[in-house]
Order: C-alpha cells, then sequence, then structure tokens
C-alpha cells in the first residue's frame, strides 16, 4: 500500500456519494490515474484540467454506470521521466483503470508502452500531436490534432484572398504538425508557404518576426504553446506587422482563452481556427463557463479545460455503457463510437483512430463588453483529425 | 622491530583502506533485500538504483579529484541516447545498449576534459554548465536523430540476458539497475583504492606536490573525467532501458543541480556519500511531493540554503552516527 | 666531471622584472652545493624553473647532459629532479605511509594502474618501508599528516622527495620555521642523504650553509654574483658587501 | 537587416543592466551568484504588480522595481550572503541554487505559473522608420534608459570616490581594508546597486523577454555569459559582453533560426577555449 505516497485525491461528489445506489457502494471505486503538469512552465494546463475534472464530479456527481469515480491526481511537472513512472505507479500500486491527462505530446507518447502493457486505457485530454493516437491501441483523445485545427485554416485563407503565408512555429511534434498540416493543404490550393521553425525554449521573437516583416507575406500563421502566446502578439504588433497588413492567423493555442485578457488589445483581429473557444454560443457552455468560474475565480475556461471536462465524460460514458465493468479492454471498446453534447458542441470518438471528431469554428479575437474573446463566425462541421483521415 | 616485521605493518596499513566493514555487507544485503520487502516501490527503487550511480559518478571527480561540475548531465544524457539509439536502430540487447552508453560517454568526457581540467573552480563551473547546455541544444536541435522536444521514443527493449522481460512492477528493471550499480560499484571501489585512486587523491590535496612527486595531473584528471562520465553514460543508458524512453529533460540543468544536492546531502569522497545521498534525496523528494505537490521546489531550495548555512555537519553527524550504531552492530553480529 | 644540473643563460621575466638573469649554473655530481642570496634575489624563482613550476623566459636546463627545458615537472621527477618546497606541500588528508607510497608507486610506474592494490605490490611495499624507516617516521605513519607537529611534517618534506629516489634533490629552506630543537635533528636527516645523490640547498642561514655546503653560490638581483668555496665566498668583498655584511648586522 | 542590429543593440542593454551587477558583486567577493536571476524576476514582478494592481504609471513603475530589488538586496546580504563569502565556490553555488529553487517556487505559489504582462503606455508602443530601419519605440527607450545608466555607471566606476575605492577592493579586497576602506559597507551598497539594476533590468526586460517564475533560471546563463566573457573589473567589459551576446542572440537566430540558442553557448565555449584563464583574471602577475 502507498502510504508513503499521500495522494492529492480530487473527489469533491463524496457528499453526492452517499445519496447514490448501493450498488455503487458496495463496489470497488473506478480510480482514474491523472497525470498532469502542476508545476513547471505547462503547470496552466495542468491547473486547467484538474479544475475542469473537479468540476465534471461537481457537476455530474462521482457515480457512473453504477460505479463511483475516485481521481488521484500526480504532479508530472511537464516531465516525460515523471509521467512514465508516475502512471506505471498508479498502474501498478493504486490498481487504476484508466489513465488520464497528459498535458504535452511527449508525456502521452511516454505513457504508451504502459497503457499497452497494462491494458489500461489512455485518456489524452490535452497533448495535441496527431500521432499520438497511433502510439497504443489504448489511447483515446478528448483534447484536438493540430491538423484538424490548421488544416481549415488553410482553405478559410485560401478563400478569403490569402495567397503567400509565412509560418512561425515552434520546434516540437505539435507546432511540426500545424506548420506541414497547414503548408501541405495551403499549397494544394495554390498558395506559397515560407517557414520557420522557433526553439521551444526562446525568450525573444523579434529575429523571427524580422523575417516574415522582410518577406511581406499576406498572413502570418503561426503556433506556439499557449503560454508563450501573448509575448508573440505583442511583437507581432510592435513590430508593426499588424499595421503592414499582415493578417495573424493560425490554429488557436496563441490566443488561449486563458491569457487572452493579459495579451491585451495586441489581439484584436487575430483570425484563428479551432474547436473551443469560451464564447462558444450554446447553452452548455454558457452554462459550463459560468460554473466554471464560480469554483475557480478569475481564471476563464480554456480548451484544455474544455478536453478535462470531455475527458471525465467519455470514462463516464464507458461505464455506462459496460454497466460498471471497468476492465481496460471493455472500457476501450466502449469508448470507440461514444458520442455527446460537449461545450464545444457534438462530439464523437472516432471507432477506427480512437481520435476524436468535432466542429472546427473559424473565430476573430474581439470585444465583448469588456472582456476580450475569440467569437466565433463559421464552423466547419465533424472534422476528423486529417493526418488520419488520409491513411 | 626486524625489517621484514615492519614490512608486514606498512602491508597490513595499505590493506585497510580496501578492507571490507561488515556495515558496507549490510547495505548491500539490504539493498536486494530490499527487491523482496518493497515489491511494491520497485519503480522508486529503481530510480534510486540509476541516481545512486549518477552521484558515483559524480563522487569519483568531485571526492576522489576535486573536480567541480554543474554540467554532469552531459554524461547522463549522452548514455540514455546513445543507448536509445542503438535500442532503436541496432540491436535490443540491454547489455549492448549499456556498453554503447557508458563508451559513447566515456569518449565525451575523454573530449571535454582539455576543456574543463584548466582553469579555476568557476572556470570549471562554467565550462561544464556550457558543455551541457550546448548537448541540450545539439539534442534539441536534431531532432531527426533525438526526437527533439518530443522525446526519443519506440524504444524496445529485449529481455536482459536473454532470460528476464522488463515488467510492468519494475522487477527486472530494479535488479537489473542494481547488479549493474553494483558492479560498477566494486570496480570503482578497487580503482579508489589502486596507485592510481591515491594519485588521485593526492592531486586533490594538492596538485603541486603531486606533480613534484611525479603525478602527470592533467593526464590523470582526464582519465577519472573520462571514467566518471562513463559512469554517467551507464545511468543514463539504464534509465533509457529502463523507462524505454529518452526525453530532452535527461540533459536538463536541473538533473545537474540535484545530482549535486545528492552528494552533498551524502557527502563526497567515500563512496557510499552518493549512494547515501541518492536514497536521501529521492525519499526527501517523493516526500516533500506528496505533501506539498506543487512546490516541492521551494522545500528543496530552502533545503539547500540551510544545508550549506550550516546544517551539514548536523546531517553528516546523524549519518555518521547511523552508521557508526550499523556499523557496531554490524560487527558485533559478525563475530 | 660533467654536471648533474645545468643551466645555459636562464632567464625568467615577469612584466618589466628580471627574475633571473642570464644564469649559467652548474650542478657537479655528488656536490653538497649551496645556493644563497638575499631575500628577492629570485632563488625560488630559479628552483622553480629548474624544476618546472616556471617556464623559463629563455635559456637552457639540462640533467645529466639531458634537456629538460621543456619538460613538465612529473617528467623530471620521473629522470630523478625531486624538490621540498620551502613552505610545506603535503597531502593533508593522507597520512605519511600513503603519501610516500604514492611517491614510491609513482616511482615504480604504478600510478595510471587502477586495478593495482597497493599492500599485494611488495617491492613497493619494501620501499615504502626503508623510507618510512630511514627518516623514522615510522611511529606515525598511520596518523594524519595535517595532525601532526610542524618538525615532524618537515621530515616528510623530504622523506617525499627523497622517496622519489632523486638523482638531483633541491631542498628549498629545509629548516625555515623549524624550532632550534628540532633544527639538528632534520640538518642531521640532510647530511645522512646518500653520497650519490647531488644536493642544492637554498637556504638562509648561513650557520647551516657553512656546516653543510662544499661549494656556494650567491645570487642577487636574479644574476650569479659569485660561485666557489665557502671559505672562498666568506672571504669575497662582493659578497660580502652584497650579502653577508647585511646579514653580519641583522 | 539594419532593424535587426538595433534588435540585438536593445536585447543587450537590457542584458547589461541585469547582469552588471553581478559582475561586480563576482568581482569584489569573488562570490558566484546563480540568484541574480531572482532580484531581476523580483523587479519585473513588482513592477507588473505596481501597474495591475496599484494602477501606476509604467514610468512611476521602473524606479519601484529598483527600489524593492536594491532593499531586498540589502536584507538578503546581510542575513544570508554574508556567511558564504567565506565558503568554497562550490557551496555558494549550491547555496544560490537553493535560492533560485525557492524563488522560482514561491513566485509561482504567490503569482501562478502563468507568463506576466505589462501595459506599454501609448508613446512606447509600435514603432516608427528611419531611412529605411524599422525602429520600435520601446527599444529605442530601452537602449536610451540603459545607456544612460551605463555612461553614468561607467562615469561612478571611474571618476567618483566610490568607484575608486570600489575598484581598489575589487583589486584586491585585503589591500584596500588595510588602507582603511571599509570593503564589507561598499559590498553591501555595490550588492544593493547591482540587485537593484537587476530589478529595473528585470522591469524593463518583461516585453522583450517575458517574465514567469521560471525566469531565474531561464537566463541564469546569459548573465554568467556576460560575467564570464565580460570580466569583472570594469563596466566597459560586461557591457560589450553583453552587446556582443545579445546581437550573437538575436543575429544568429535571424541568420540561423534552425540552430536557435546553440550559437551564444558555442561563442561561449570558444571564448573559454580562447581565454581559459582570462576569465574571471584581472591580470594579476
Amino acid at each position: 500500500m502507498t502510504h508513503r505516497r499521500m495522494v492529492l485525491t480530487g473527489i469533491l461528489g463524496v457528499a453526492l456519494a452517499a445519496s447514490a445506489d448501493g450498488a455503487a457502494l458496495a463496489q470497488e471505486a473506478v480510480k482514474i490515474g491523472l497525470v498532469l503538469p502542476m508545476t513547471g512552465p505547462f503547470a496552466s494546463t495542468g491547473r486547467q484540467i484538474d479544475a475542469a475534472v473537479k468540476l465534471f464530479l461537481a457537476r455530474e456527481g462521482a457515480v457512473h454506470g453504477g460505479r463511483k469515480l475516485e481521481v488521484i491526481l500526480k504532479d508530472d511537472a511537464g516531465n516525460a521521466d515523471a509521467t512514465r513512472r508516475l502512471a506505471q505507479e498508479l498502474v501498478v500500486n493504486d490498481k487504476v483503470s484508466v489513465l488520464a491527462g497528459f498535458g504535452l505530446t511527449p508525456l502521452a507518447m511516454a505513457t504508451a508502452q504502459i497503457a499497452t502493457q497494462a491494458k489500461v486505457p489512455e485518456v489524452v485530454m490535452a497533448a495535441a500531436t496527431a500521432s499520438i493516437t497511433e502510439a497504443s491501441p489504448y489511447i483515446v483523445r478528448t483534447s484536438f490534432t493540430l491538423p484538424q485545427a490548421s488544416e481549415p485554416m488553410a482553405d478559410w485563407a485560401w478563400a478569403n484572398g490569402i495567397k503567400k503565408v509565412f509560418t512561425v512555429v515552434t520546434d516540437y511534434g505539435p507546432g511540426i504538425d500545424a506548420e506541414t498540416s497547414f503548408a501541405g493543404k495551403f499549397k494544394a490550393a495554390g498558395g506559397s508557404v515560407e517557414s520557420v521553425r522557433v526553439p521551444l525554449r526562446n525568450p525573444d521573437f523579434a529575429p523571427f518576426l524580422q523575417r516574415v516583416s522582410e518577406a511581406k507575406p499576406d498572413a502570418l500563421f503561426v503556433f506556439v504553446p499557449s503560454g508563450v502566446g501573448a509575448q508573440f502578439m505583442k511583437q507581432f504588433v510592435e513590430r508593426g506587422l499588424d499595421k503592414a497588413g499582415i493578417k495573424l492567423i493560425g490554429p488557436g493555442d496563441v490566443v488561449d482563452d486563458d491569457i487572452l485578457e493579459g495579451i491585451g488589445e495586441v489581439a484584436l483581429g487575430a483570425i484563428t481556427t479551432h474547436h473551443y473557444s469560451a464564447a462558444h454560443d450554446s447553452p452548455a457552455n454558457k452554462a459550463f463557463v459560468a460554473d466554471f468560474q464560480k469554483a475557480n475565480p478569475g481564471m476563464r475556461p480554456n480548451f484544455m479545460a474544455v478536453g478535462g471536462y470531455d475527458g471525465m465524460r467519455l470514462v463516464a460514458e464507458a461505464l455506462k455503457a459496460t454497466k460498471g465493468d471497468a476492465s481496460g479492454e471493455k472500457l476501450i471498446a466502449a469508448m470507440k463510437g461514444a458520442s455527446w453534447e460537449s461545450p464545444r458542441g457534438p462530439v464523437r470518438i472516432d471507432p477506427e483512430t480512437r481520435d476524436i471528431i468535432q466542429n472546427v469554428y473559424v473565430r476573430k479575437t474581439q470585444k465583448v463588453g469588456s472582456e476580450l474573446h475569440n467569437v466565433e463566425f463559421a464552423t466547419i462541421p465533424n472534422v476528423k483529425d486529417p493526418v488520419k483521415a488520409r491513411k | 622491530m626486524s625489517a621484514a616485521a615492519f614490512e608486514a605493518r606498512v602491508r597490513e596499513a595499505l590493506r585497510a583502506g580496501r578492507r571490507w566493514y561488515p556495515a558496507e555487507f549490510l547495505f548491500w544485503l539490504a539493498a536486494f533485500a530490499a527487491f523482496l520487502l518493497l515489491p511494491g516501490q520497485l519503480l522508486l527503487l529503481n530510480e534510486v538504483a540509476i541516481l545512486a550511480l549518477f552521484a558515483l559518478s559524480l563522487d569519483l571527480v568531485l571526492g576522489y579529484a576535486g573536480i567541480v561540475s554543474l554540467g554532469h548531465a552531459a554524461f547522463l544524457g549522452m548514455g540514455a541516447y546513445a543507448a536509445g539509439l542503438l535500442a532503436r536502430h541496432v540491436t535490443a540487447d540491454p547489455l549492448a545498449g549499456l556498453a554503447c552508453g557508458m563508451a559513447a560517454a566515456g569518449l565525451l568526457g575523454l573530449a571535454t576534459s582539455p576543456l574543463v581540467l584548466r582553469g579555476s573552480d568557476l572556470t570549471r563551473l562554467m565550462v561544464t554548465l556550457g558543455v551541457a547546455l550546448i548537448l541540450y541544444e545539439l539534442a534539441n536541435s536534431f531532432a531527426s536523430v533525438t526526437g527533439g522536444a518530443d522525446g526519443l521514443q519506440g524504444i524496445m527493449m529485449a529481455p536482459v540476458l536473454g532470460l528476464f522481460d522488463f515488467d510492468l512492477f519494475g522487477r527486472t528493471a530494479y535488479l537489473y539497475s542494481l547488479s549493474v550499480l553494483f558492479l560498477l560499484f566494486l570496480v570503482a571501489r578497487r580503482v579508489v583504492g589502486s596507485p592510481f585512486g591515491l594519485s588521485l587523491r593526492a592531486i586533490r590535496d594538492n596538485p603541486l606536490r603531486a606533480s613534484a612527486s611525479g603525478v602527470p595531473n592533467g593526464r590523470r584528471l582526464a582519465a577519472v573525467y573520462a571514467l566518471a562520465a562513463a559512469y554517467a553514460g551507464a545511468a543514463g543508458a539504464l534509465l533509457a532501458q529502463t523507462t524505454q524512453f529518452v526525453s530532452l529533460d535527461v540533459l536538463d540543468f536541473h538533473r545537474s543541480a540535484d545530482l549535486m544536492l545528492v552528494l552533498i546531502i551524502g557527502g563526497a569522497g567515500y563512496l557510499y556519500g552518493g549512494l547515501v545521498g541518492a536514497i536521501a534525496f529521492k525519499l526527501l523528494q517523493d516526500g516533500i511531493a506528496s505533501l506539498t505537490p506543487q512546490y516541492w521546489m521551494f522545500w528543496i531550495g530552502l533545503f539547500l540554503v540551510l544545508f550549506v548555512l550550516g546544517g551539514r555537519e548536523v546531517i553528516h553527524g546523524a549519518v555518521r552516527a547511523v552508521v557508526g550504531r550499523v556499523a557496531r552492530f554490524g560487527r558485533g553480529a559478525a563475530r | 666531471m660533467s654536471a648533474a644540473l645545468q643551466t645555459f643563460g636562464l632567464c625568467k621575466s615577469f612584466g618589466g622584472i628580471t627574475a633571473t638573469d642570464h644564469v649559467d649554473f652548474a650542478l657537479a655530481k655528488g656536490a653538497r652545493h649551496a645556493l644563497i642570496g638575499p631575500n628577492g634575489a629570485g632563488k625560488t624563482t630559479f628552483v622553480n624553473q629548474l624544476t618546472g613550476m616556471l617556464r623559463p623566459s629563455s635559456g637552457r636546463i639540462e640533467l645529466m647532459g639531458e634537456d629538460i627545458t621543456a619538460l613538465p615537472p612529473e617528467a623530471r621527477v620521473k629522470r630523478g629532479l625531486a624538490r621540498t618546497f620551502q613552505i610545506n606541500q603535503l597531502f593533508a588528508t593522507m597520512t605519511p605511509l600513503e603519501m610516500i607510497a604514492l611517491v614510491t608507486s609513482e616511482r615504480l610506474g604504478r600510478g595510471r594502474s587502477p586495478f593495482r592494490t597497493l599492500d599485494r605490490d611488495a617491492t613497493l611495499v619494501a620501499e615504502t618501508a626503508e623510507i618510512l624507516t630511514r627518516f623514522k617516521l615510522d611511529d606515525i605513519m598511520n596518523r594524519p599528516i595535517a595532525t601532526l607537529p610542524y618538525g615532524r611534517r618537515r621530515q616528510i618534506e623530504i622523506a617525499a622527495a627523497f622517496a622519489a629516489r632523486p638523482s638531483v634533490l633541491l631542498l628549498d629552506e629545509p629548516a625555515a620555521g623549524v624550532p632550534e630543537a628540532e633544527r639538528r635533528e632534520l640538518m642531521a636527516t640532510v647530511a645522512a642523504l646518500p653520497e650519490d645523490v647531488s644536493v642544492l640547498l637554498i637556504e638562509h642561514d648561513m650557520d647551516l650553509v657553512f656546516r653543510f655546503a662544499n661549494r656556494i653560490t650567491v645570487l642577487v638581483n636574479g644574476r650569479v654574483l659569485a660561485e666557489g668555496t665557502p671559505e672562498a665566498m666568506a672571504r669575497d668583498p662582493a659578497v660580502r658587501a652584497a650579502y653577508l655584511g647585511e646579514a653580519a648586522h641583522v | 537587416m539594419l532593424t535587426i542590429l538595433f534588435d540585438g543593440i536593445a536585447y543587450g542593454m537590457v542584458l547589461f543592466v541585469l547582469g552588471c551587477g553581478l559582475s561586480v558583486t563576482m568581482g569584489l567577493m569573488n562570490f558566484v551568484n546563480l540568484a541574480h536571476g531572482a532580484f531581476a524576476m523580483l523587479g519585473g514582478y513588482v513592477a507588473v504588480l505596481a501597474m495591475q494592481r496599484l494602477g501606476l504609471p509604467f514610468l512611476a513603475s521602473l524606479p519601484l522595481a529598483f527600489l524593492a530589488a536594491a532593499l531586498v538586496g540589502i536584507v538578503l546580504e546581510r542575513l544570508v550572503y554574508r556567511p558564504m563569502y567565506a565558503k568554497s565556490h562550490l557551496d555558494q553555488v549550491m547555496f544560490s541554487i537553493g535560492l533560485v529553487f525557492m524563488a522560482v517556487a514561491g513566485t509561482d505559489w504567490l503569482m501562478g505559473s502563468t507568463q506576466q504582462f505589462i501595459r506599454l503606455p501609448a508613446w512606447l508602443q509600435g514603432r516608427f522608420e528611419i531611412a529605411g530601419i524599422g525602429i520600435g519605440r520601446y527599444r529605442l527607450f530601452v537602449i536610451a534608459i540603459c545607456g544612460l545608466l551605463a555612461i553614468s555607471l561607467h562615469w561612478g566606476f571611474t571618476r567618483t570616490r566610490f568607484g575608486s575605492r570600489l575598484r581598489a577592493a575589487v583589486d584586491d579586497a585585503r589591500v584596500a581594508r588595510g588602507l582603511g576602506i571599509p570593503v564589507n559597507r561598499l559590498f553591501a551598497v555595490t550588492f544593493a546597486l547591482g540587485s537593484g539594476l537587476a530589478g529595473l533590468g528585470g522591469a524593463l526586460g518583461i516585453e522583450l523577454m517575458g517574465l514567469d517564475p521560471t525566469f531565474p533560471l531561464k537566463f541564469m546563463i546569459y548573465f554568467l555569459i556576460v560575467v564570464t566573457v565580460g570580466g569583472t573589473s570594469s563596466i566597459t567589459g560586461p557591457f560589450f559582453a553583453a552587446m556582443l551576446l545579445g546581437l550573437a542572440d538575436v543575429l544568429g537566430k535571424y541568420l540561423v533560426p534552425q540552430l536557435g540558442a546553440f550559437i551564444i553557448y558555442a561563442l561561449m565555449v570558444m571564448l573559454l577555449i580562447i581565454r581559459p584563464h582570462g576569465l574571471f583574471a584581472r591580470g594579476r602577475a
């Protein structure tokens, strides 16, 4: 027993459990090992997801399919070795039925072998490189893939008279994914693309933006991990690229809801394609955002939060379908093809790729009241991950 | 006293340095017994063993040769990537990977030793740090080889010696890492007690007198630096093989900083310092991380500060007292 | 008779200061030679060049007829040139036994072997024991050097140099700082060194010098002022003026 | 191209202000203070808080950043740094790394892990062009401030009584003490000044380098390079080192973006190879 590592248990629904049916109490809880970067440079991802997971348990209750969900939260600080070890310990010592979380691509990839070996479903709530779900037959994703968000951008850009694009992406899996999928699609349409990749640890964007400014493209396509977006946007404007008529486009990470207020007005006018905006106009989302902000004052849910929320939903739906059977193979089978109404709109798990099928929205960053929001103005329905769809 | 009798005394005194103490037997017995006694903690124990090997490596250069290094992660990373790449592209045999990791890191140590051996402590700190950072950037830049920021994925290891498959519980991993640690420890113990080891202590104590006594300081330091690098490479290879994954993190600065901490907790210059430090560090890290998972860095930092400000004597006093008691107990049992 | 150690036009300057100025010097085989001179005459600088701790600006150094100017200190030790230091340079964490064993093991070329043991090496043990006995260190051989009284440490300094079995031994003020009572014993040790070892003594204490040396070189301002037998030096007016006279007044 | 040079100069200027305090303290007490970046971070956060919570204008928050960092510098110097001077370099390194860790985690706890931002006043936003060179207003502002600082520091270091005492103490603390120079007090003042400058640099750098709790770790190597390359005996040394670093970093990323940060590290090691003993050496005989 692991008295050594006292765990942060994320159960909010203790009170609810008391009112649950007797069968649930008789049965052992279904443990979900939630591995997130709660510290380090990607801590905001972890906090968003953690908050969303707690919100799910509070809103929807802890009992699903007759089983109580028990979340065990572990912090990997964004370090893949730690993720792997924690996941392994969760499987071996805590006997979890589901692994979830995974803030970054390497973290999800590092755990793939464990999921396969232990036959435990791995619910990826954040990491967005397309290839992740191919690393293990037990990986399911409730976030998005970058090609999924980037290719619609190429279509929109071409359709809106943009001919020449410069791409600036962060040099790691998701960035490369975004760049190649956008460039591939845009070139196929007839546009021209120039690219640079920015190292992951890079404080100053000036030299890269200078290249952009000299290339005089119609639009700048950008992907940077969410926390870095603000700095990028500021330098973009400081360099006068907006006034030079260069449009800022890209997947929604750069105008992440979580930091949009911090970016400030320089973000105005950015056109992005993404699967979630806190401003998404639906009753489900309005309630979600309101509850989230009530539980976490000063925080706005972003796409990480919705990925975490839907991840919990997926586990709950699967348990319902298996009538409480939490064995890995049954769960993963039940997850394939599951569909539900998410705050982001209708979503479905692709039975073949175990990746999420969802709407992608084209948004423009605008002032709504006194706040900045990414306001959706066009919808591309039911987008599959294009990389795997082509295979 | 006759000349022969005195020679015998001299011989006996020279042997004392490499005699095994009962406490040492106990230590290793406990390490292997942990496999049976703590079956739920094997993953953590495996990490402890690997960290201990890594710390042993730093002890060889810092404790025995007096070279300060803030970039020891360079060798850990080199070993990890070498072993990982070998497993991916050539052979999945763990021992081949171990040898490959050690060789690669050892060569890197040899190649960078001229840089490290000149100059003062400050220069050494800077150069070792610089070398590790460069390696980090190289690994980051050559993503096609190393996987860059995504890490080196898809390492599949064959069973150790063709018999023991790596399992989910870390049984094979721990025994494998512990065995490698033990063997390399035996080698280190032998080296430290050899004429070569004596000359290292001489250089550490007084480089001027060492060279006036006929010790070629530069070559000896280069040799031990390369040897220590190979040890760190072995730790890296073990890490890569038992986790079947390599990320840029193995080259990160915090690895080197943590390692320093390990060695100052355990005390440098007696081989067991690294091992004891590794155990203490992992328990501390684990304990703190479970109490305040988000801010363990703060407590580690505080610990470091207090340690340097005056806690060292206290801790080492406590360690010595415990070790002394165990040693006495061991001796009693041996009789 | 050829020289054991010889310099030709040896020069060393630091910035604008010339510390060694065209020194031609010869140490005869088996000699008991003293190098004297007032403070700041460049004696230690000269010795440091002989042993390779400093590189001369120009000039040549020969040991037993071999040019050693470019060799590092340890290579000179291997060729039979050992020294003591004016300020003790010992291995503080070692015992006298370990220190002597180290020098012996380096002399025997064992130092590069990482897998040999010290105690199973009969030659090493025998030689170490012999040195410890010769310098009367046997009673303290297992005590940390740092805990020993100064006089004993001074002995170890000489023993360690001698353990390298040098053909030329440079003693840099061996009696410096040693109390009067222990000084006699120390000099007895020096006097008892085998005759085939050529000894160069750098010393302040004129008493010691005249008792010990059969030849004296006087160094002033980095230059050789005079050289000859002790008697001749004692009579030499230039030497008296430059050095002995001063010393006499002190 | 020239715009890039301009950017590099601005970047280098900030690095200079950040790093010059470190070089003096290192020269004076031969003390390796890896926690220097923590003071810079403190200044940055003070500026952010002053603007966000107190609603102070940007210009008013800068001196506040300086004062806060200097004040904390004085207190820490008294309480915890002073016993460190006599310890080994290794101890000093461990100690200051410990401080960095505490600063990183503490800031994370107090302020959260996200990037912090400031709103620049309108007159500092945007850019204008002179002879085809695009000039960012803010960067120009940074260059002007840092340039003025550099000049006044140089003047203070070479022309004032304080400066000459300081130089004497850096040269040989023991002799200086013998001459009746109060080295300890001198050092405390310098430490405070250096910390304050770091704080100011941190505040100025928010727009250029970003600000989050990992700042001291991310930029530690940059400060060290400035000190390593620039030496510790003058203001001009670190100044040129910072310029070199800023230009090399920016130009390198501009010309060969795929090599990223590699260039500056390679530069540092090369310099170390060329003058391995030149580091921290002050022309001793």
